[in-house]
């Protein structure tokens, strides 16, 4: 490499790099610091070394300091299965729509995808509320079924872990649509003609050949919803009405009225710690996918 | 045939898709016009009001609004997103195009290592960052404030324009470049007249993604905005433990709007330029 | 020009109070908000700075005293600072006035839909009863200690305390209460006067709504005991405008101020010749202005030090409960 | 060999255009496909060819008509029902399967078992000459092995009918070419009858036993490839297989006035013709210099050599201004040379083979 | 005609493979592009030919020798410095530029008014035949045209050399052979030398005044289209360029031993030569029948006849079991028809025609 291209590079990559490792990289040290100190009266932190934080989570905390309970556990796994059935449902909801959308003439298409995007530019906080507009007791949907005598009493569908799960599904479809869209956009369909052609039924053709060719866009999709359904506290705030505890309200709760800020760090240093792993296994899959058949499949994850 | 009942039902099923994204936003649109200014849960007769209080026709309603007092933190609010949005946007688009273009013009070292560092800030959830940012500003005596969430903003900001505009270059034709330099075009030049045209609906693209996400970003905002600024997704989700302000309706349906006009204007403009 | 960076709760302030000091004085405010101490403090101590004047419960009055955040003001040598009851200069740290002025007071009790229960009730277990006899719901503060604070009553403790087993035994009544809770919020004014829940647990404030619906709501100060709430204005240590800071408190020592303030809040005040002041409705209400009997039903919060831990720890435990 | 495996019958296809028109892609087709022939549809761009085969793999409904396949009527059954298998122009491999997958890909959909499917797809992967590659992704191969794996994909199953749509026309030329051979080898060695797209005509000559020329959705013309090179129906034919030089005018007792004092001698069936006609002359039939002094000739100059190994092209044009190309063998080397000294020529054919098309004389492209 | 405009000495360029190994894609190569002239570039995939165009273009370093443009030495000067232009193979037109500015960003780099710029690439689309597009966008166009729209736009600052990397291998058959008598035309007309890079050897015999056939980033041989047809000089180069019947065998006396007593005659200077050698005759040269009684001949049985329009191909295979490609003119039809009826033919050459190549046998493609 010559030195201009040298000094081209370092004024491209420089001040990105410097600005990231600054105040992403460092933070994120800090953050794993504090998560092994101790906890100040008030907010902040002692400074000695105090692995019990993650005792009280994982379970071996030294009784004199802190008591290990299983609640956290708990909802770790509770998180964690919201935010799967969250990916299912968003999942579920996408890819017909993705497929309808992606073999529509040109035209369709980007009005479509306009319309999906259109939502975004109202807040997020507005969108989440009017669920609760529309779920509540006193909501249209209940008073739609009184009137109509299909129920006597309201259903008690707000504050639930299903109108956590559907507030999420609300906010998150863009991010799964669009990689789901792309992969789809991009399936070769002259493939699936071959497989009709070689004699396999729509099933078996949706199974081995439309499902594995869509696979990037799923899973890329899937760990883009995932990941921020895991660390979501606002949800299960207006949704949930704070019954349902996720990691996300924890984490919350240490910082804002706990005031225990190693504990709040050694729980998100736990969030960190699945994403890392989700991410892994995502570069994984894809690098087996790359291995496999070519880097050109397995894009859509970038979306 | 299977084949053409088939698609109907995919018709159906992604009409009712966007049945099940419009519905609320209508509602939301009917309730910006409710009267009722304590409670928007009931509804209490047509009004304008709240339109009018903040396009600022309307200063002080009448003596029954009790909520008045924070009309003008509200606007405040606004104000701080937007200016927050413009810089972020700005700051954001530079950094993560630049880092995209260095990764795509250059083999350097490690350039592969330097990717999955650009995906970290975006997959990381945002209370870790947001609170990892806390601690970071508190203990290197940053004084929290409009500053201290731009460049929080900033950090995962630029993943997404880096991701947005790396895809675009994936995409781009090298032998465009050999054909400007075969042509007698240098290396600024060619960069001027051909790679910068062909990236920027990327640049544009990863531009606006970052605009809206700032827009809308609470977590990390709530955490690193000091007391002097609130955003207004900040400002809103605050308000709803006390109940929800009628005006954030209206304000929620104008901005609605507007992005709709914008949008449309620039579709408009590039069907006309074809 | 003069500015006051005011930081309170979510209207927590009568904005015509604030206009009046403008006037008054010809300082601009510029209001801030928080929902809750802990939120103002990790705030302040975050690094926030920039702020006058703050609206600290008053065990959290301690607390920034004992941070040493709080600046000596000496408001006690304000003349105006007569017309302010004694009793409420509750902050142990500060017993004589000379840092904070008491803002205002009141009870955190039940607000009900009189309409849904078909009757009025009396308190926590009354109001459980009928709920669960009419399939009802109900809905309590998001607040771990004041929703630990009905179960510590309900066990007749006191809401300061950090025994474990007065704690556990506290938890385990909410815990039991949660089929008939809807939710943990902040929002249940809406809720209640919507129909969505039979009552709410709430601060004193919900008298608005009670005021506007009377046939129709009612709050009530449970009979089992209850908590009462005092806000008192601080000065920050780091005020830029430290004297804007105290001109406010000593306007706020005029009884019309406070007076004007309780009409829209509709809570209780420290100043005494205020309460003269104040409209009928607010004047006579027993719920505002509790007599003496139903005073000593009332505890106030105090600092518990680490204890916040074990609360911390059984609100958890409340939340995830099935 | 006269048998038919496949019957079209009246079969018609209308697209609306994206313009909003019609564009009508079969129009009234009638094609019977016989047993064991390698039939080859050759028209230009547009003409329907893909669209007929579509319509025999199913992926295509017809409007009107219907398809019989081996005596079955097909019309309306899918094409993952029909015994009918594609080798797609793209090859259409599936890149997340290995080779032995894609091939194995139409048993394991008729529930074959593992070991069988790896013992059939080796054994028509060795027929293709890629065994050993069982292994591979797709992506690992080279074009014409792509395609050598779409064939033995399509064939292992072993359909009654093979369906080609323009195989080969990503290939180079070599590879082309030797994959025609082999394709032409393969539908021996099967037994079974391709219908087989291209546009090349060098391509349709090479391998095809009868060729159907298509335009505008319909059948112009199909017939054995000799009959089609020395008899076509229509200028229109006669330009789409192999080079021709085309001479209208008016033909009466056995010639041709060409218009200019230029005339053509036409001899056989033709002769008896009277009326206007097109006349076709190709290029290898014009013989330069007077090598054989008994038949006509045309006097022209020369403009252009081109030396093409083989051969020599010659452009040439008649002293009426008619352009004439001419084609001579390597061996007539001496004959060019000459030409090229004279810049001119005598050009001799036999009025025997000089074919004659009437009454479509506007038909031509 | 005999001017140098460019000269490539002892030319040499290693590349690492990704498999950890070595490529020499240049090899010590010496080559000489006259003023003028149209030299194209031959050879398998991989033997060099576009590291060697673009080494000319300045888009590989070459890390031995050195290239001299129009007497200058240019090998450390940038591509955008050299006045050499090239027309790429999948044409790299900008697609956010109308085919105007697309041919006028050569002078708008260099800095002409637009007015100017119009105008020029107003001419140069003319003689490409595109008039009246300069406000189309690329993908507008069709392949032929983008094609032409990618020459305007490199011909348009008229660059001394222009290098064409198998510019046509996108197009269709057709297109590609009209495109192909356009480009020589232009040559012609413009007076600047073409090289040109092809792997099609029909491409290269039509459109070329020299051939540079190239192997393993080596020069085997650089001669005119005639020569290098008739007199390759190894194997190698013959089976690259036209079909080829190569037989090997000892030379004594004129006569060629093949072995099994098979003999070819060879004759003129070949017939001193003793010892090893490799013969070619290539199909065209085998005349069937015994049409000229005085020349030797070989005796070969028939396999198969493909008819190819203008000529039949003849696979024929003589006692001793070699294998003999014929290619006999349409004219010879009835030659054809008695060989077909009696399963052989004597395939008769003219020892003079017979080309010798010695030295190189172990050279055979
Ligand atoms: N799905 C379709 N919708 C609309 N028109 C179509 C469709 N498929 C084909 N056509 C039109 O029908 C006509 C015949 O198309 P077809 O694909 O059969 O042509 P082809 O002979 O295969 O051409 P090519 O050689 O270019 O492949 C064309 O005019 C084409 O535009
Ligand atoms: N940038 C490079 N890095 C490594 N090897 C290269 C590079 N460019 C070319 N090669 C190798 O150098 C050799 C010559 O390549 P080149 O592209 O010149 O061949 P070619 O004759 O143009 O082939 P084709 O007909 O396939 O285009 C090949 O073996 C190729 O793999
Ligand atoms: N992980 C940061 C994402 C922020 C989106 N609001
Ligand atoms: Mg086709
Ligand atoms: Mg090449």
């Amino acid at each position: 490499m010559m030195a201009r291209d040298r000094l081209q590079l370092g004024l491209l990559l420089g001040p990105g790099l410097v600005f990231l490792a600054v105040f992403f990289l460092v933070p994120l040290g800090i953050m794993i610091v504090t998560s092994l100190l101790a906890p100040g009266l008030y907010g902040g932190v002692e400074w000695e070394f105090y692995p019990h934080s993650f005792g009280r989570i994982l379970g071996f905390a030294d009784p004199a300091f802190e008591e290990f309970d299983p609640v956290y556990l708990e909802i770790f796994f509770r998180s964690m299965k919201i935010a799967a059935l969250t990916v299912v449902a968003t999942l579920l909801v996408c890819y017909p729509a993705a497929f309808c959308i992606a073999t529509m003439p040109p035209k369709w298409k980007g009005f479509c995808l306009f319309l999906i995007a259109l939502p975004f530019f109202t807040s997020l906080i507005v969108r989440l509320f009017v669920w609760v507009l529309i779920l509540r007791q006193a909501g249209p949907i209940n008073g739609l079924l009184m009137a109509t005598g299909l129920i006597d009493r309201p259903l008690e569908m707000i504050y639930s872990e299903g109108a956590i799960i559907l507030g999420m599904v609300y906010i998150f479809i863009p991010f799964m649509f669009m990689p789901v869209y792309a992969s789809v956009e991009k399936l070769d369909w002259t493939l699936v003609r071959a497989s009709q052609d070689l004699g396999a039924g729509p099933v078996r053709t949706f199974l081995r050949v439309i499902l594995p060719l869509t696979a990037p866009g799923i899973i890329g999709g899937s760990v883009i919803v995932f990941i921020p359904a895991l660390g979501n506290f606002i949800v299960p705030a207006i949704l949930g009405g704070a019954k349902v505890m996720m990691l996300g309200n924890l984490i919350e709760q240490q910082f804002l009225s706990a005031r225990n800020w190693p504990f709040g760090s050694a729980l998100a240093m736990m969030v960190l710690s699945i994403m890392l792993v989700a991410m892994m296994a995502f570069v994984f899959l894809s690098g087996r996918r790359n291995r496999a058949h070519g880097p050109a499949v397995a894009e859509g994850g970038a979306a | 045939m299977m084949a053409r009942l088939f698609r109907r039902g995919l018709v159906a099923y992604t009409a009712l898709f966007f049945a099940f994204i419009y519905l609320p936003l209508l509602l939301i649109a009917v309730y910006s016009f409710n009267s009722n200014p304590v409670n928007m849960m009931t509804w209490s007769g047509f009004t304008t009001e709240w339109y009018l209080q903040v396009l600022g026709f309307k200063t002080a309603v009448s003596e029954a609004a009790m909520y008045i007092e924070s009309t003008d933190q509200l606007l405040a609010a606004l104000r701080n997103s937007l200016t927050i949005a413009f810089s972020t946007t700005l700051v954001a688009t530079v950094l993560g195009t630049s880092i995209a273009l260095a990764i795509y013009r250059y083999r350097f070292f490690g350039a592969r290592y330097y990717q999955v560092l650009m995906f970290m800030p975006m997959l990381i959830p945002d209370i870790v960052l947001g609170i990892a940012l806390l601690i970071f500003f508190v203990n290197a005596g940053i004084h929290l404030g409009i500053g201290t969430i731009i460049i929080g903003q900033c950090t995962f900001l630029t993943s997404y324009v880096f991701i947005v505009v790396s895809s675009r270059l994936a995409g781009m034709d090298r032998s465009l470049e050999r054909a400007s330099a075969d042509l007698g075009a240098n290396e600024w030049v060619t960069f001027r007249k051909v790679v910068l045209p062909q990236l920027m609906p990327g640049v544009a693209g990863g531009a606006l993604l970052a605009f809206i996400i700032s827009m809308d970003d609470l977590v990390i905002t709530y955490f690193i905005s000091g007391t002097d600024v609130t955003t207004l997704p900040v400002f809103i989700f605050a308000m709803l433990r006390r109940g929800i302000k009628p005006e954030i309706n209206a304000i929620a349906v104008l901005m609605l709007t507007f992005s709709f006009a914008v949008a449309s204007l620039g579709l408009y403009l590039r069907s006309r330029r074809k | 020009q003069q500015e006051l960076n005011v930081y309170n709760w979510g209207d927590y302030i009568n904005p015509e109070v604030l206009k009046k000091f403008e006037e008054q004085t010809g300082i601009k405010v510029n209001l801030s908000v928080y929902s809750s101490n802990e939120e103002m403090l990790a705030k302040i101590r975050g690094g926030a700075t920039g702020y006058d004047i703050v609206f600290p419960s008053v065990h959290m009055h301690d607390i920034m005293a004992k941070l040493d955040l709080l600046e000596k003001t000496n408001i006690n040598q304000y003349e105006g600072f007569k017309n302010i009851d004694p009793a409420f200069l509750r902050a142990k740290s500060d017993p004589n006035g000379e840092y904070c002025l008491p803002y205002a007071w009141g009870s955190v009790g039940i607000m009900y839909n009189r309409t849904l229960l078909g009757k009025d009730v009396t308190g926590w277990r009354d109001l459980l009863e009928t709920a669960k006899a009419k399939g009802l719901k109900i809905s309590l503060l998001d607040d771990v200690r004041e929703v630990m604070g009905v179960g510590l009553i309900l066990n007749g403790h006191s809401v300061n305390s950090t025994d474990p087993e007065e704690l556990q035994q506290a938890a385990d009544t909410i815990i039991a209460m949660k089929p008939q809770v809807a939710a943990f919020t902040y929002s249940n004014r809406p809720m209640v006067v919507s129909g969505d829940v039979a009552a709410g647990h709430h601060f004193i404030g919900a008298m608005i709504d009670v005021f506007a619906h009377p046939q129709d709501l009612g709050y009530v100060i449970p009979e089992e005991g209850a908590t009462m709430y005092q806000e008192d204005i601080c000065v920050l240590k780091t005020a830029p405008n430290k004297e804007n800071a105290i001109k406010f408190m000593q306007f706020y020592t005029q009884p019309e101020i406070p007076a004007l303030n309780m009409a829209q809040q509709t809570n209780g005040t420290a100043n005494m010749k205020a309460r003269e002041l104040t409209p009928e409705n607010i004047k006579n209400s027993e719920e505002i202005n509790p007599p003496a009997e139903t005073m000593k039903r009332l505890q106030i919060f105090e600092d518990i030090g680490d204890g916040i831990r074990l609360y911390d720890r059984l609100w958890t435990k409340i939340k995830t409960a099935q | 060999m006269q048998e038919t495996i496949v019957e079209l019958a009246g079969a018609g296809k209308t697209f609306a255009s994206p313009e909003g028109g019609e564009v009508r892609a079969l129009d009234n087709v009638d094609l019977k496909v016989r047993r064991n022939e390698f039939l080859t549809l050759l028209g230009p761009s547009g003409c329907g060819k893909t669209t007929l085969l579509q319509s025999i793999g199913g992926f295509v409904s017809l409007d009107r008509g219907k398809i019989l396949i081996d005596g079955a009527d097909m019309t309306e059954v899918p094409p993952h029902r029909r015994p009918v298998n594609t080798v797609f122009q793209n090859y259409a491999l599936f890149p997340h399967m290995t080779v032995a997958q894609n091939v194995g890909y139409a048993l394991e959909v008729r529930g074959v078992s593992l070991k069988e499917r790896r013992a059939k797809a080796g054994e028509v992967l060795a027929m293709v000459g890629l065994a050993g590659l069982e292994e591979r992704w797709p992506h690992q191969l080279s074009g014409g092995q792509q395609q050598r794996v779409a064939l033995a994909r399509a064939i292992v199953a072993r359909p009654k009918l093979l369906l080609l749509d323009e195989p080969l026309s990503a290939l180079d030329r070599n590879l082309r070419h030797s994959m025609q051979i082999e394709l032409k080898t393969l539908q021996n060695e099967l037994g079974i009858s391709f219908v087989f797209v291209t546009h090349d005509q060098e391509e349709a000559l090479t391998m095809s036993d009868r060729i159907a020329v298509l335009r505008h959705g319909r059948i112009q013309q199909i017939a054995r490839l000799r009959d089609i090179y020395d008899r076509p129906a229509s200028p229109f034919v006669a330009g789409f297989i192999g080079a021709s030089n085309l001479f209208e005018g008016h033909v009466e007792n056995g010639v041709m006035a060409l218009g200019g004092g230029e005339v053509l001698r036409v001899a056989g069936g033709a002769a008896s013709f009277t009326g206007k006609a097109t006349a076709i002359v190709r290029p290898e039939q014009f013989l330069l210099g007077s090598a054989r002094g008994s038949l006509p000739g045309i006097e022209a100059t020369l403009d252009q050599v081109i030396f093409v190994g083989a051969a020599f092209e010659l452009y040439m044009r008649t002293a009426g201004g008619r352009q004439i190309t001419v084609s001579a063998p390597a061996s007539a080397r001496e004959a060019v040379a000459a030409a090229e000294a004279g810049r001119c020529a005598r050009l001799a054919y036999d009025p025997a083979e000089v074919h004659l098309m009437t009454g479509q004389g506007a038909d031509a492209q």
